[in-house]
């Protein structure tokens, strides 16, 4: 077992709203109770270890639609996984829109999970979701990202895909 | 009371004195009569004058908001914790203070160039007086912004005061506005935020026409000359008079007194920030060389002050790091300041002697002087860098660690993380310091083009350990190869060239105008600019340069060791890459677009802002990219442009500008404009899709851009091109055909020639379109039908039968 | 080019236009010397104009940084992380940054005032043309700030555009500099501050002068009338139409309308916030009773909106909370929006019918309008609030909760301490609550005056207790019971008022002024106000108010249920109790120390700021009170005292200003000056010993105004009576006597008669001073020397000798 | 003992450096350890419980000197204790400046204690200390104190006062 709350160290504030530590086990189990659950792909997937592609397109496997921002759309093609293009941006801003119908017209989604995405921007976007929408989301990401609802703490590489290997285990 | 005519007058015992009756109630309309211009309905517009035209766009485009901070800390009921969109001590929510926060960026960033315009302007009144002619090549709209703004078609630098005093006094309404207790509602904030960034480019239009007139700079000319460029280009063996900033105004003096001299060989003038490129465009409007070179952009500051190479730093104003006087001490390098903008509590020499100051300066008895005489100025500064130069060679300098020191500091590094963890774009440091003990600096070079100095490890190693130093001994041969060329900025785009590539524009034949600005804060370093216009170059596009961007652009060399600027024309065209100029030269590329507005569609310009913006809405594919958009200016620049219906991309550290515009592909009723010929309703593509958002990576740029230049005027020809454009380049980039293609298809002819067939298979079997296959036609399907003779306005007064 | 002499000219064919030839270089000189007065140093000055100045009170005056936040978020290279005075991405350390911070929060400050001048200006020039004479009353001097300023002195309204012009200039030029990669130093951010507290008192006497001469109110009328005030006065069985603001240009026309239909006995108009206090000045300078009812300031406005009272609520501008619609809409009350600052998203009705509007509104079609012509929002106003107080009576609007859910409520608490950790004085809520659980509600009476009615309370429950509205309904005995009288502003200290006391003031004789503004932020609520102001007066200080402290004052009644309006005096003179007006009449504080420097000791005015300043600074014992200061323009409103040398206490709320301006007493060198009889250094008493700084309880601020009205240029008398009143203060509120009481003694005659031997003693003993016993002197000791002739100066080119 | 480092909960963050939570037994250590001590004093000891006035003067005896800010001077005169009036924004101005002689002319102070304090103040005075010097400033409030560099958490009124009497304790 992967402790991955333990270093949550951060360069500046937000406020006082700060993400909960969580391991992967747990994060695991929220995502595989959520009712509508969908994983946001970034493209630093394609940057770092190449493991981490195939990591993600485990989670995917486990029945988790995919949005794939950036150009992380170009790991994702025909590897038989529900995934599609969106800019992470317009997806911030639709995913607060009780009216949108999702990526696949299934109506809107409860539980976001996040992987492959640059920090500061990351915490951009979430900070938009967390002010603005009641979405649950949950950081599994190298950093601590520290405007999502539960995050990955500072995790050192390897140790990072051992995280996931755990939290897929936990799907 | 004695009667006199709108005119000029002098006055009695005040010799020299001049003065233009204009600015009176009434004035501006019946200066306009006279000369057969009507002004429109809304010349020097208040907060709400332009409002109607807002909440059009607004409601197409909704503010999106990525708070950078939970908290408001403006006033002493606070600081408030506003999470979850709550309340403030003041009643304020959430959605309302980020608007206000980008409002107070906003007008920030329009502040800095109207401060710049207001000081220009005042400078070059009081050398050339008022009744200077405004001269900027051959145009006949010469300020198209400020006409259609404020309705005055100025003629010489005094009419360009009234111009200020009026965005002046719109900045300070604005400002108030930012006070606790003022506006409550986030959309009033979004007018405010749309006519703040409107102002802006009235600010920096009035910059540029001015010194443009005065300064002998480039007027319209696409053959403006190829500029050295790149640290890799000063002959450090020179002395070395470094420029930062963007205000050439007291530069100017040091290049006449450098020229009278003669001393142009024997030492380097080079610029740091946009005052480098004016000081490239400084006397070059007859044919004659550069006397400047160009080192780079805000992110070669402290790099190039750490080099130790300058022998004196002259800073005037903006983009200038704050501790310039800090750093410069520390290698023996005099700063002068030269604007009330930026003092750095030096001791005000303006009225000493220049042989005092260069005294003083050079045996240190004090580390600098803010000299605000520029005839003073134009003799310290070159005469201080010979002497300087001299002194510090003797002093034998030592800049940046040797090989050695490069290895010790390595091993010293405790892995802690802490310079990571702060560098604004996360560099990968730690894997360079053990890289580094084994002597391989390799990991150090590759983080130079992506380092944007700024020097937060540094402050945050708790080893002490000077990082950037290191990266930048480590890219030593990198930067002594970094010599690359610009074209020095042209100004605007001309009457006869609008006159030739208008319809082109309008109707979609040339794809697009990309147009690239902001600086510095790339999220991949700055090559990315280099492979965005040379993609879009090739297809076509018509790509436009400001500003810092403009100058990474040149830094790169294709395999035949050429820059963009000699691979592409210069003039407006398909396929051509114009550099307008320096920052303020921005508000040429805002004026682009009304003059397509004003000289080939001939609509009414003066004071008639929402017809141009409605007009430039839906009939200009033009998107504005600040991919590495840093500043506040930026972010003004970028208001200007979408209250003109203009979308800009920023890159992602852009999401930290707050709130993106983005509108709702899926919301039908959001895309709909009306037919001016009758007042219908009719549908328009979702494009652009968003007045203001991010991108992640330039391959996701790539598309967006193509997608975005899409609009409901283009003819199948023109659709056809820039629907080529989009698939190909989601192809080649995201590596499949996007989603929403066949939303922009109206009929068969909208399709490539080549793929037509095949593309019409899918609308056929997953779109459930009709095709008669004999005639290649579509029968139904398409969401919304051509019709190239359709006049898409969002205004419904425009309408034919409204008032 | 035809010849025209400076002066006033009509235009051809432009009737009805005049145009005032004054802007042009060199013309404020020549109308200056035709009229016989010398323009100093510094017309108009720039940003560096007056720094040398700046640089002399900040070497004794040491900025002292509290930052309210350790980042800074500027630009998107952030946000930077400055703990520990690190420096960010763009250089800038903690120092500088804070310096910026509060840069910023001063021209906001400045903003909100100009911006507020330069509409009210422009709808006075609307209405009654440029020619209209200035008027404010018995002085030659009307415009001191602006005179001193910019050397400008103003005739007419349309000789005040001009002031604008040059104010709004230099705040966007200050507004620049807030820009990331601008200045660099904090001494230089600090020297901009004051420029900009400086310009704001410029922009708020424009303001008033416009106002105060063209609305009929009080002209320097010390007999101004006296006003009804406070939650208690209002008659709830009438239609009750609420405004809020600070801009009255609008609301004279809603009274115009109520006077000429005879409407005033039928609905009660009410205001809160400044709008309030000029409400009651229009149209009393004739001896006419004020037309109108003050509810209070910023901390009454969600109290009196959820009391339901208000049938109708207009807003203007400034200190409006942005939850007004919302709160509004709850209780079914209409808002009418009528100033481009604040439209709260509403529909711009400023070009429909009135009645229109009314039925629109009345039917709660639309919760509110936007209307900026204000001769229909005259009229929609009062008719609206008549229909509306109607059909709410029908609707029956129950706003408070009962007495029996007050129990409930307090039932539901489950002691979590949100609200008090989130209330911004962290009031004890919790523990009212718990009393309230057996109907024991007094401790929410007990918070009712500390409470700011800010609503932070409620945000944060977490059971969605309506705190504020438990406080309100708790204390609805006290708020019937809140009735006071408030002297209606009396416009400036007059010229002849000046002559009669200057005198007395520059001696000490009187021994000093207070003037205390600002507003809402008490630490102790506002009765505080009261007793330092009664304190004060019964020692023969002269006590200054303003704005929303005017208000607070005048809610209080000794036990002859007398206020303090009522039993003082309101002239010029030792004793007496001034409401010089709304927050804009705040220049005339300011104002009367310039005057007393150009009128009794006759010292050129006209941009001579330094002169100014530096006698100020030396000789008038003045000190500024902002206990409730919460707003950024009560922060400019202290800088602007500041560069005149006048020091500002504010409440502990006002550490979050960020920065204090404090001297050392301990080192002795900061506290010399020159004579500027010969140039000699002469030792000065520490005092005052800061330009800004905070206390902690009014029994803290009580000795502390008494002792930093000590000035040089004190006789012996003046010195006596100062000193007395310092140990007096002392002993009262801090049961000792000063430590450093003896500082301030230079010889026996300083010491106050009565306690004279004593303290003769004491020196003797404890601090080794020789006495003559004979004769009663002093021998040695006193660290300076008495001499009333000696003429105090900072600027050493005033000494006689210097250039 | 008493734990004063549970309740550490703040309203709004100043940045990433926040308040170690002591408790009592510790931070007494801390302070008689200290070179050159000092106890700032509020004027909120006469508007709590009186035993802190009280306790105060305990603190006092053990020979720390007392700076008296606000009018908390007048419950310490004449109690046999080191106590002299200063305004506390000044006092913070002076702590700053190496070259100060303290209120008793025997130089600069090492060790700040705090008590009795409004609480948006107090942190707003320790923002210019925690940023400007590198004086160690100990709060023992009933409020968390985030500025401070040690500071005890939320407490209760009696808990408070117990933690003060094992603080006295361990000087
Ligand atoms: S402006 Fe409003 S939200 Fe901001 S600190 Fe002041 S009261 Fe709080
Ligand atoms: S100087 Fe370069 S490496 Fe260092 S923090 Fe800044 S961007 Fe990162
Ligand atoms: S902060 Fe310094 S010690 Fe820590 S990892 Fe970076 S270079 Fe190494
Ligand atoms: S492009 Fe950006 S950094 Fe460059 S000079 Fe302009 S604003 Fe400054
Ligand atoms: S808005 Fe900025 S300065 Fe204010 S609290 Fe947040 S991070 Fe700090
Ligand atoms: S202005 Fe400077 S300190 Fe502030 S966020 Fe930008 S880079 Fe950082
Ligand atoms: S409304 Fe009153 S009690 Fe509630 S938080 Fe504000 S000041 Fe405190
Ligand atoms: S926040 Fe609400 S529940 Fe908690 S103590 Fe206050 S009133 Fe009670």
């Amino acid at each position: 077992m992967v402790d991955t709350t333990k270093n949550t160290q951060i360069y500046t504030t937000w406020g006082r709203n700060v993400a909960k530590p969580v391991n992967p086990n747990v994060a695991g189990k929220i995502i595989s109770k959520a009712k509508r659950p969908l994983l946001v792909v970034g493209s630093e997937i394609l940057n770092g270890d190449h493991l981490l592609v195939e990591k993600t397109i485990a989670i995917a496997k486990k029945g988790i639609p995919v949005a794939a921002t950036g150009h992380s759309i170009t790991a994702l093609i025909d590897k038989d996984i529900e995934a599609k293009y969106i800019n992470v941006h317009s997806l911030g801003h639709f995913l607060g829109d009780k009216k949108w119908g999702g990526l696949d017209g299934q109506g809107p989604y409860d539980t976001i999970l996040f992987l492959g995405h640059k920090k500061y921007y990351l915490d951009q976007v979430l900070s938009g979701l967390k002010n603005f929408t009641d979405l649950k989301t949950v950081a599994i990401e190298r950093h601590f990202i520290q405007n999502a609802t539960l995050s990955f703490g500072n995790l050192k590489q390897e140790v990072h895909l051992e995280a996931l290997d755990e939290f897929i285990e936990n799907l | 009371m004695s009667d006199i005519e709108t005119g000029l007058f002098s006055i009695d015992e005040l010799e020299n004195v001049q003065i233009t009756i204009g600015k009176i109630v009434g004035a501006i309309e019946k200066k306009a009569k006279e000369e057969g211009v009507e002004v429109g309905p809304t010349p020097k517009p208040g907060i709400s004058g332009l409002r109607d035209w807002d909440f059009t766009l607004l409601s197409r485009y909704q503010p999106v908001y990525t708070p950078v901070c939970d908290q408001c800390c403006y006033c002493t009921f606070g600081k408030c914790d506003l999470g979850g969109n709550k309340e403030g001590a003041c009643g304020i929510n959430m959605e309302a203070h980020q608007a206000r926060e980008t409002l107070l960026r906003v007008i920030t960033g329009a502040a800095a160039h109207a401060g710049h315009g207001r000081h220009i302007l005042h400078h070059l009144i009081g050398l050339y007086g008022k009744d200077k002619p405004i001269d900027v090549g051959p145009s006949n709209l010469v300020a198209p912004n400020t006409q259609a703004v404020t309705g005055i078609k100025p003629e010489t630098l005094g009419d360009l005061e009234e111009v200020m005093d009026y965005v002046e006094e719109q900045l300070t309404q604005l400002l108030a506005t930012i006070h606790a207790g003022q506006e409550g509602a986030a959309i009033d904030f979004e007018s405010k935020i749309l006519h703040g960034g409107m102002l802006d480019h009235v600010g920096m239009e009035v910059s540029d026409l001015a010194q443009i007139s005065c300064l002998g700079m480039p007027k319209s000319d696409p053959e403006a000359p190829l500029v050295e460029i790149g640290m890799g280009c000063i002959d450090s063996s020179k002395p070395v008079l470094l420029v930062i900033g963007h205000n050439v105004a007291g530069v100017t003096n040091i290049m006449d007194y450098i020229h009278e001299h003669d001393l142009g060989d024997k030492m380097e003038l080079a610029g740091l920030c946009c005052t480098a490129i004016d000081m490239t465009r400084y006397q070059t409007d007859q044919g004659q060389l550069p006397q400047a070179k160009v080192i780079g952009t805000l992110a070669k500051e402290l790099k190039m002050i750490r080099s130790g190479v300058p022998d004196v730093i002259v800073v005037d104003e903006q983009c200038v790091r704050a501790d310039v006087l800090d750093e410069a001490k520390k290698l023996s390098i005099p700063v002068i300041t030269t604007n009330e903008k930026i003092m750095y509590g030096l001791r005000n020499r303006s009225k000493d002697s220049a042989a005092d100051i260069i005294e003083d300066l050079s045996s240190f008895k004090e580390p600098g002087a803010l000299i605000l005489d520029f005839d003073v100025l134009g003799e310290v500064a070159p005469e201080l860098a010979i002497k300087m130069s001299k002194i510090r060679d003797e002093m034998g300098i030592n800049a940046l660690p040797s090989e050695e020191e490069l290895q010790e500091l390595s091993e010293k590094c405790v892995q802690c993380g802490a310079c990571e963890m702060d560098c604004p774009t996360n560099l990968p440091i730690m894997a360079a310091m053990k890289a580094g003990i084994d002597k391989d600096f390799s990991k150090f070079e590759n983080l130079h083009d992506k380092c944007i100095a700024c020097g937060r490890c540094d402050q945050a190693c708790p080893k002490d350990i000077p990082v950037l130093n290191m990266i930048e001994k480590a890219s030593q041969k990198l930067i002594r190869e970094e010599k690359g060329l610009m074209r020095a900025g042209r100004g605007q785009i001309s009457d006869p060239e609008i006159r030739e590539e208008g319809v082109n524009l309008v109707l979609g034949t040339t794809p697009g105008i990309i147009a690239m600005v902001g600086c510095s804060n790339y999220p991949n370093g700055t090559k990315d600019l280099y492979l965005v216009a040379d993609e879009m170059l090739k297809r076509n596009y018509i790509v436009v340069m400001s500003g810092c961007s403009a100058m990474d652009l040149g830094m790169y060399k294709n395999e035949d060791g050429e820059t963009l600027y000699e691979k592409y024309p210069a003039k407006f065209l398909a396929g051509n890459l114009i550099n307008v100029g320096s920052c303020v030269s921005n508000s040429h590329i805002t004026g682009t677009a009304i003059k397509v507005a004003a000289i080939f569609a001939q609509r009414q310009v003066s004071g008639n802002y929402e017809e141009i913006a409605d007009y430039i809405t839906n009939r200009i594919g033009a998107v504005g990219v600040a991919w590495g958009a840093y500043s506040q200016k930026a972010a003004s620049i970028a208001s200007g442009c979408n209250r003109l219906g203009i979308p800009v991309v920023v890159g992602p550290h852009g999401s930290k500008y707050r709130r993106a515009l983005i509108g709702k592909p899926y919301q039908k009723e959001d895309w709909k404009v009306y037919d001016a010929r009758d007042g219908s309703e009719m549908p328009i593509p979702a494009s652009p899709e968003f007045l203001l958002t991010t991108a992640e990576s330039i391959e996701e740029l790539l598309p967006m851009l193509a997608k975005n230049c899409i609009r409901p005027s283009d003819n199948n020809m023109g659709r056809m091109i820039k629907l080529t454009h989009y698939m190909e380049l989601s192809q080649k980039y995201l590596g499949h055909m996007p989603e929403d293609w066949y939303k922009f298809v109206r009929m068969e002819t909208d399709l490539p020639l080549a793929k037509r067939e095949e593309l019409l298979k899918i609308l056929e079997k997953d779109h459930g379109w009709e095709i008669d296959w004999k005639r290649k036609k579509i029968l139904s399907g398409p969401a919304m039908k051509s019709d190239v003779s359709a006049q898409p306005t969002n205004v419904k007064r425009l309408c034919k039968g409204e008032c």
